[in-house]
């Protein structure tokens, strides 16, 4: 395999690995039956946090407690209102999602002295792989939350077909009531799996703003916590699903770029993703409907 | 937000400056260096200095607006966003003088002062360094957006290559996205792009994403080139040379000239005015961290090419113009 | 001592006082039977037993010791399992997973199946109740899924079990089999608590009876020493009326529905109905019986339009139109999902159907609309604050008196009701009876679907059983209650 | 009702609570992080209608409330549309081209770009209506997905085909001056598009209660399989809705480009975030159509005022971003407690 494929598949992996943890977020809300949209508005947050608590302290990997600490924090936002108050969650994530956007903008200019883009020598990034030793092909120049978010499908998806609380967690996804008439704690696993979600974002949120590089720009998001979301629908309750949905979306975003190369222009590169998520989307739902179509005889 | 850096207690002083930028400031070296020459200018001529950030295009004429409302001795616009806000607003507040850096309104009112650069002609000598010194003959510019302005840093660097070592390939690709001047991110995917197919030498004309391009190069083993200031120490060992643009220097001056009472006209400031360059060319260039120090006959190249254009022997076409 | 003692139990819902000091006792390895008409509190009682609800007043004892029961895990752990009217079962799960979940056996930290599937299977053999642990709980027939039920408080080790109307869902063959098992069950010292509706099944498993009616406890008998007039006395306040007058002439003319040859598969390919065919005449009203999940649902959405154009449903002749054809008026059985918008005023709920009579070129006027909701809801003597008040807001009847209105007011020939009385009290079920057959008396054809048999007994000249999506049987409608169920469970003749 | 009464009502109602509340955890906010409140809130009410600024304020007010009823209409059927900002820009890419590519005589050089501009946000929108009714896949993804090419389509068009030679910026030329939006009084911000888009909001509330489709609009959205039993065609009448939110949002996008400074200028409709001021305004009208100008007022008050907080005050403009995700979290709040409280 020659140079740029592997140069290929690294930048697939690079646009893959945020948005895969949060959708693993998003998959244990859906699992358990809360439906979580605001994984858009839990990336920035853990993305900026991770970026403050790195500069303050000159470690990246405190920088990634901090991001997951703060969005367990943030997310008790959604699971506070939609899960023990039964508020619509739909609504909730919006305004969680403009908060976010807003507070983070906020606390920028208040931290930093300016908006925009923060970057500086002294903010500590995470580091390669290859640094720390594993000197192998599209890996290398990866962070270690890399491969720690592919290893997490794989314990996801023990976890919940393995395991009592897995196994409890699909049934209250299920049925609501009928995880309450046989003793489980349906609201204590709802809170816990958005505050997993949340804990997981914080994570996606560290590996954009000091893995994939390293510094915070306001809505340095850029929808990709909306792509998780559509990951989590493509693929239902299941993890491998997922990855492959979350893969897509890297191809689609590494294809984007070489479509910029192949000289199509750069609306065309960012429009791709979408256009190829919205195609999947499309495709998987057809799918389904022709597995019916011999209904009218 | 509004900050001031020249403010006694008792008395504010007469003369103020309001500059407006289009964007927030954050890491843009460009707008940074907008700030710092307006407020070296404060500082000089005692004026008081107030900077507000626009975030669109709508809250540029706001911005514009409340400055005019506030009066102060001149309101500096910086960039090409405000030629359509400075095409008019200086015609309906006759009393007020107005400066635009980096471009300039279409209609020109005899209040409004212009600051312009030829940052072709710095991008064609930093073209010539990477034609001379890229190994695999493809080069790579990763630019913000593909718009007409941002093509000054792409056509003639190419150009500049391609005058050294005609075969050289050119490749740009554009960081777009929902953040295009300040996502790292995606400029760094654009130069691993890049570099995957051999590109060992790109200019990075990406604002707050030339950091994300450093970072690519430097782990593929290829340099960069970086814009508007010194960026050599962002990335040690790593960048080559920066095409710079002194847009501090030339704002300065410029308000300087609007104190002193000479308003209105147009100043475009190239290689000969000294508001363009690279590092190679300059007297620090030991001290400046850039890698084109090691190589002396690269130097004298880009300072032969310089006089060329100078004596009119070279004319790097403006992408603008054609 | 006691099982289980229900003590002075008081619930109200707000203005609905739905259990009026109760006092219950089961003793060990009794079958209690508890009886009483729709409403009549019976699911709350049992749901505070189960620690779904608290009560206002009054206690639960369990062998004689007060237990305070804040949820289902606190009943649990008393002993107390509880067989839902509507399943609580987890269909993506398997059966054994659905049985032992909540204690499930773990072992080095995960979860534990083949013990799990051991487990099912003992006791499956155990109470004879056979379900293949490791089946998915989504694709079973129903009377497997309660035996999944059953199943799951045994594991749990129930030792007072509360069975709310197991019965409504089973073939007559189903609840044979689930008596057999209720019988070796309580053999064990299990008591057992049943809800029914249906006195034959009091009389034939359980010991005891306790009737309830408007929250009250309005007899208590030995089944023995009872029988079914007595037991209807204490739950209507009344003997039952004698069987209705049918009409003196017979049904004539051209029939107003007529269904040729009729077959729908489902998603799955799988039929529904198969070669269905039948017609109602104008002044006729034909009973739909059978087992739920015979084909009713597919039916009658063939009929009303709303399963698209269906070319061998004729309506006046011609093909039933796609969508919702305006010819049919139809009282759906689920009120809340399809007969009303719960969140809508009254007036806007009987306005469906006639927006376009009522609006003029550009406007619905608001005056109109509310108007002609008043003169529903006074001719149909419905008890609503407002129009103005959601419909949800209305008590089951009265609702169902709305949504009654609104389709028996539609210039419509043919009448479509589906379980018209479910839900509803006495008087209600006498006026809806009445209603419809108003309906037949003024020539409409009548297409009426009811899980009660004796209302399909009262009401319909002709009764169709419906099995397995065919067509099984025909009979007048003055048919036994023994011959109709004997045709439900599928046998001819 | 007497007055105390009446006022009682106004005070406990959900926006009036939920804007106390989010303005209380701002100024905690604010507090937190050294800003003085005392400071700030002058500065935000001077930055939105006192010093010449109202113009700014309502000008800002026409795009969000058109965006607002783009959100609202489709809503109001059971669709959520967040592909507010693709909807905008293609009515606003659109609308530019038909100014300056067809030439019309005067009075049609300007409502022929606006007609065009609103079937295009419409054509838009429209296309997640069989998504949702025929496929399952929720509007509220379909429309966010579509929404990012439309974006991107609208730059390109801008930034090649319809590109102002010879410029730096991505824009189009400026517009013929027969196709500016006719002003009101001496302002150019203030254009018939504020008694348009009024003109707009009136017939739309009178639609929503007073007529058929309103009726099986409201129904659909409220039980989708009620409305279905009654003989709607209800997947005609989402796809209704969502075309005329579209149509709202590509009316807006129109009336953007024909007014001040008379051009499309790429990122120029979208930037100002008018697409989430809008969601946040509905959301927080809470489902009284009646409401939504006064909320759409408000969050632009907030936004607008926000500028000249940050102007004078130093106090960063996404404070009151800030408030409306408070706003809209409290509502969500709200709205269970009153559903639970007895009736
Ligand atoms: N959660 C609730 N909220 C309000 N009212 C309720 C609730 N549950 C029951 N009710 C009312 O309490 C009364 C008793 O209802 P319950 O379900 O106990 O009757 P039932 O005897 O089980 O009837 P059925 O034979 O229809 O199952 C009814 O009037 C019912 O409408
Ligand atoms: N048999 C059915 N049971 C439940 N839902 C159905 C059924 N048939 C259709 N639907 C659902 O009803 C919705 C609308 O269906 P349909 O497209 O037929 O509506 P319509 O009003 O006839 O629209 P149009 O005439 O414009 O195509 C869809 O969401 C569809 O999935
Ligand atoms: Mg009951
Ligand atoms: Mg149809």
């Amino acid at each position: 395999m020659n140079v740029f494929e592997w140069s290929f598949l690294a930048g697939v992996l690079t646009a893959t690995a945020p948005v895969l943890l949060a959708a693993l977020g998003g998959l244990l809300c859906q699992v358990a039956g809360v439906f979580n949209i605001a994984l858009e508005g839990q990336l920035l947050w853990g993305a900026f946090v991770a970026v403050v608590v790195s500069d303050l302290t000159g470690s990246a990997w405190t920088g990634v407690a901090g991001a997951v600490a703060a969005t367990v924090v943030f997310s008790a936002l959604l699971s506070g209102p939609a899960v023990a108050l039964r508020a619509d969650p739909i609504v909730v994530a919006v305004g969680l999602n403009l908060l976010a956007l807003g507070l983070t903008a906020f606390l920028m200019r208040q931290i930093f002295g300016s908006g925009g883009t923060y970057s500086s020598p002294e903010l500590a990034g995470l580091p390669d792989l290859g640094e720390l030793g594993l000197d192998v092909p599209v890996l290398r120049e990866q962070s270690p939350l890399v491969p720690v978010a592919l290893l997490l499908v794989a314990v996801l998806a023990f976890w919940l077909t393995r395991t009592r609380s897995g196994l409890r967690l699909r049934a209250v996804g299920q049925h609501l009531d009928a995880a309450q008439a046989v003793g489980l704690r349906v609201s204590g696993y709802q809170h816990g799996v958005t505050l997993v979600a949340g804990a997981l974002c914080g994570l996606a949120g560290a590996q954009l703003s000091l893995g994939n590089v390293t510094l915070f720009s306001e809505g340095m998001s850029a929808g990709r916590g909306w792509i998780a979301v559509v990951a989590v629908m493509l693929s239902g309750v299941y993890p491998g699903r997922l990855l492959l949905a979350c893969l897509l979306f890297g191809v689609a975003e590494a294809f984007g770029f070489r479509l910029q190369g192949a000289g199509l222009p750069q609306q065309a590169a960012d429009a791709a993703p979408y256009v190829i998520t919205l195609a999947a989307l499309v495709l998987a739902a057809v799918a389904r409907r022709r597995r019916r179509s011999y209904e009218h005889a | 937000g509004g900050t001031d850096a020249a403010e006694t207690a008792e008395a504010p002083p007469a003369k103020s400056i309001i500059l407006i930028t289009p964007n927030p400031v954050g890491t843009n070296s460009f707008l940074q260096l907008g700030v710092k020459g307006a407020e070296a200018a404060a500082k000089e001529l005692g004026a008081s200095f107030k900077l507000y950030e626009s975030k669109d295009p709508t809250s540029i004429a706001q911005n514009v607006d409340a400055a005019v409302r506030a009066k102060p001795t001149v309101i500096v616009g910086i960039s090409f966003s405000f030629d359509d806000v400075f095409t008019t607003v200086p015609k309906a507040n006759p009393g007020q003088q107005f400066l635009q850096v980096d471009s300039c309104a279409k209609e020109q009112a005899p209040n409004l002062a212009c600051v312009s650069f030829k940052e072709h002609e710095a991008a064609y000598l930093a073209g010539v360094e990477a034609g001379l010194l890229s190994k695999s003959g493809q080069i790579g510019v990763v630019a913000a957006l593909d718009t007409p302005f941002i093509h000054r840093w792409i056509e003639p660097f190419f150009a500049g290559a391609t005058s050294v070592k005609p075969a050289a390939q050119g490749t740009p690709l554009y960081v777009g996205g929902s953040n295009p001047f300040s996502d790292p991110a995606r400029a760094k995917s654009q130069a691993q792009t890049l570099t995957g197919r051999g590109v060992d030498l790109i200019a990075a004309a990406a604002s707050g994403g030339n950091p994300g391009v450093f970072e690519a190069v430097a782990a593929s083993g290829g340099k960069a080139f970086g814009v508007d200031v010194n960026q050599c120490a962002l990335s040690p060992g790593n960048v080559v040379d920066n095409v710079l643009k002194h847009v501090d220097v030339a704002e300065h001056a410029a308000i300087k000239e609007i104190f002193d009472g000479r308003t209105g006209g147009v100043k475009v400031y190239g290689l000969a005015e000294g508001g363009v360059g690279v590092n190679a060319l300059g007297d620090d260039l030991a001290s400046s961290g850039c890698t084109v120090a090691a190589s002396p006959d690269v130097v004298a190249k880009v300072k032969q090419t310089r006089d060329d254009i100078f004596a009119g022997k070279i004319t790097v076409a403006d992408p603008l113009q054609s | 001592m006691y099982a289980a003692e229900l003590v002075g139990v008081t619930k109200r819902f707000g203005p609905v006082l739905a259990n009026d000091g109760i006092d219950l006792a089961v003793a060990r390895g009794e079958v209690h039977a508890v009886v009483g008409e729709n409403g009549a509190g019976k699911s709350t009682l049992m749901s505070i037993l189960y620690g779904l609800h608290r009560p206002d007043a009054g206690e639960v004892r369990r062998d004689g010791h007060r237990v305070v029961l804040r949820s289902p895990t606190d009943a649990i752990r008393h002993g107390l399992g509880m067989v839902h009217q509507r399943f609580r079962l987890f269909p993506g799960l398997t059966v054994a997973e659905n049985i032992v979940i909540g204690a499930e056996p773990v072992r080095k930290g995960r979860l534990d199946r083949a013990a799990a599937n051991e487990a099912v299977a003992a006791l499956s053999e155990r109470y004879g109740l056979r379900a293949d642990p490791s089946a998915l709980v989504g694709g079973l027939p129903v009377g497997v899924r309660q035996r999944v039920e059953i199943l799951r408080a045994l594991y749990r080790h129930a030792e007072v079990l509360i069975l709310d109307e197991p019965t409504a869902v089973l073939t007559p063959g189903e609840t044979e089999r689930l008596f057999e098992v209720l019988r070796t069950v309580a053999a064990t010292g299990v008591s057992i608590l049943l809800v029914t509706h249906k006195l034959s099944e009091v009389l034939a498993v359980g010991d005891r009876v306790t009737v309830l009616r408007q929250g009250r406890v309005t007899g208590r008998f030995t089944t023995s020493e009872t029988d079914a007039d007595e037991l209807v006395n204490a739950m209507i306040g009344r003997s039952l009326t004698p069987p209705v007058r049918r009409r003196a002439h017979a049904p004539a003319g051209d029939p107003l529905l007529e269904v040729r040859d009729l077959t729908v598969r489902d998603a799955d390919g799988v039929a529904r109905l198969s070669e269905v065919s039948f017609t109602v005449r104008p002044g006729e009203i034909v009973g739909l019986a059978g087992v739920a999940g015979s084909g009713q649902r597919e039916l009658i959405d063939s009929v009303t339009g709303l399963r698209g154009a269906v070319p061998e449903v004729l309506l006046t002749g011609t093909p039933v139109k796609a969508g919702r054809d305006p010819r049919v008026a139809y009282v759906p059985e689920d009120r809340h999902g399809r007969a009303t918008a719960p969140a809508m005023s009254v007036a806007e709920n009987v306005l469906m159907g006639a927006q376009r009579d009522l609006a003029s070129r550009w406007a619905l006027p608001r005056a109109k609309v509310r108007a002609r909701a008043r003169d529903l809801v006074d001719r149909f003597s419905i008890s609503a604050a407002s129009v103005d008040v959601p419909i949800g807001a209305l008590s089951g009847g009265n609702a169902q008196k709305a949504v009654l209105a609104r389709e028996l007011t539609r210039p419509s020939t043919v009448v479509v009701a589906e379980e018209p009385t479910q839900g509803v009290d006495v008087g209600v079920r006498e006026r809806v009876h009445d209603l419809l057959r108003a309906a037949r008396d003024e020539g409409a054809a009548v297409l009426l679907q009811s899980s009660e048999l004796s209302e399909l007994r009262d009401l319909a000249d002709r009764i169709l059983v419906l099995y397995e999506g065919r067509v099984v049987a025909e009979f007048p409608g003055d048919a036994t209650e023994k011959e109709l169920g004997r045709a439900m469970t599928g046998a001819t003749g | 009702m007497s007055a105390p009464a009446v006022a009682h009502r106004v005070v406990a109602s959900a926006p009036v609570v939920a804007v106390a509340g989010a303005l209380l955890l701002t100024t905690l906010v604010m507090l937190v992080v050294g800003v003085d409140p005392a400071l700030a809130y002058p500065a935000l009410v001077r930055g939105a209608v006192l010093d010449g600024n109202l113009e700014y304020t309502v000008a800002a007010f026409v795009p969000t409330l058109g965006m607002a009823l783009a959100f609202a209409l489709p809503l109001r059927a059971g669709e959520f549309n967040l592909g507010g900002d693709g909807q905008l820009a293609a009515g606003g890419v659109t609308a530019a081209a038909v100014a300056l590519l067809v030439p019309l005589p005067p009075g049609a050089a300007v409502v022929l770009p606006l007609i065009a501009g609103a079937v295009a946000g419409g054509l838009v929108a429209v296309v997640a209506a069989p998504l949702s009714t025929r496929l399952g896949i929720p509007a509220i993804v379909s429309t966010l997905l579509i929404s990012a090419p439309a974006v991107s389509l609208a730059s390109y068009l801008v930034r090649f085909p319809l590109a102002e030679p010879n410029t730096g910026i991505a824009q189009t030329p400026p517009l013929p001056d027969a196709a500016h939006l006719p002003a009101l009084g001496g302002s150019g911000y203030l254009t018939i598009g504020l008694p348009l888009i009024a003109a707009l909001t009136a017939l739309w509330l009178y639609a929503d209660g007073r007529t058929v489709l309103g009726y099986e609009i409201r129904a659909t959205g409220q039980n989708r399989e009620f409305a279905r039993y009654g003989g709607v065609r209800v997947g005609r009448v989402a796809a209704l809705a969502l075309a005329g939110g579209g149509a709202f949002a590509g009316l807006s996008g129109a009336l953007i480009v024909l007014g001040p400074p008379h051009r499309f200028v790429d990122g120029a409709l979208t930037a100002p975030g008018y697409t989430f001021t809008a969601v946040a305004a509905v959301l927080l009208a809470s489902a009284r159509p009646v409401v939504v100008p006064l909320t759409v007022a408000l969050l632009t008050f907030l936004q607008v005022g926000g500028q000249g907080m940050e102007r004078e005050a130093g106090v960063p403009s996404q404070l009151t971003q800030i408030v409306q995700g408070l706003i809209i979290v409290i509502v969500a709040v709200l709205a269970t407690l009153r559903a639970r409280r007895p009736r």
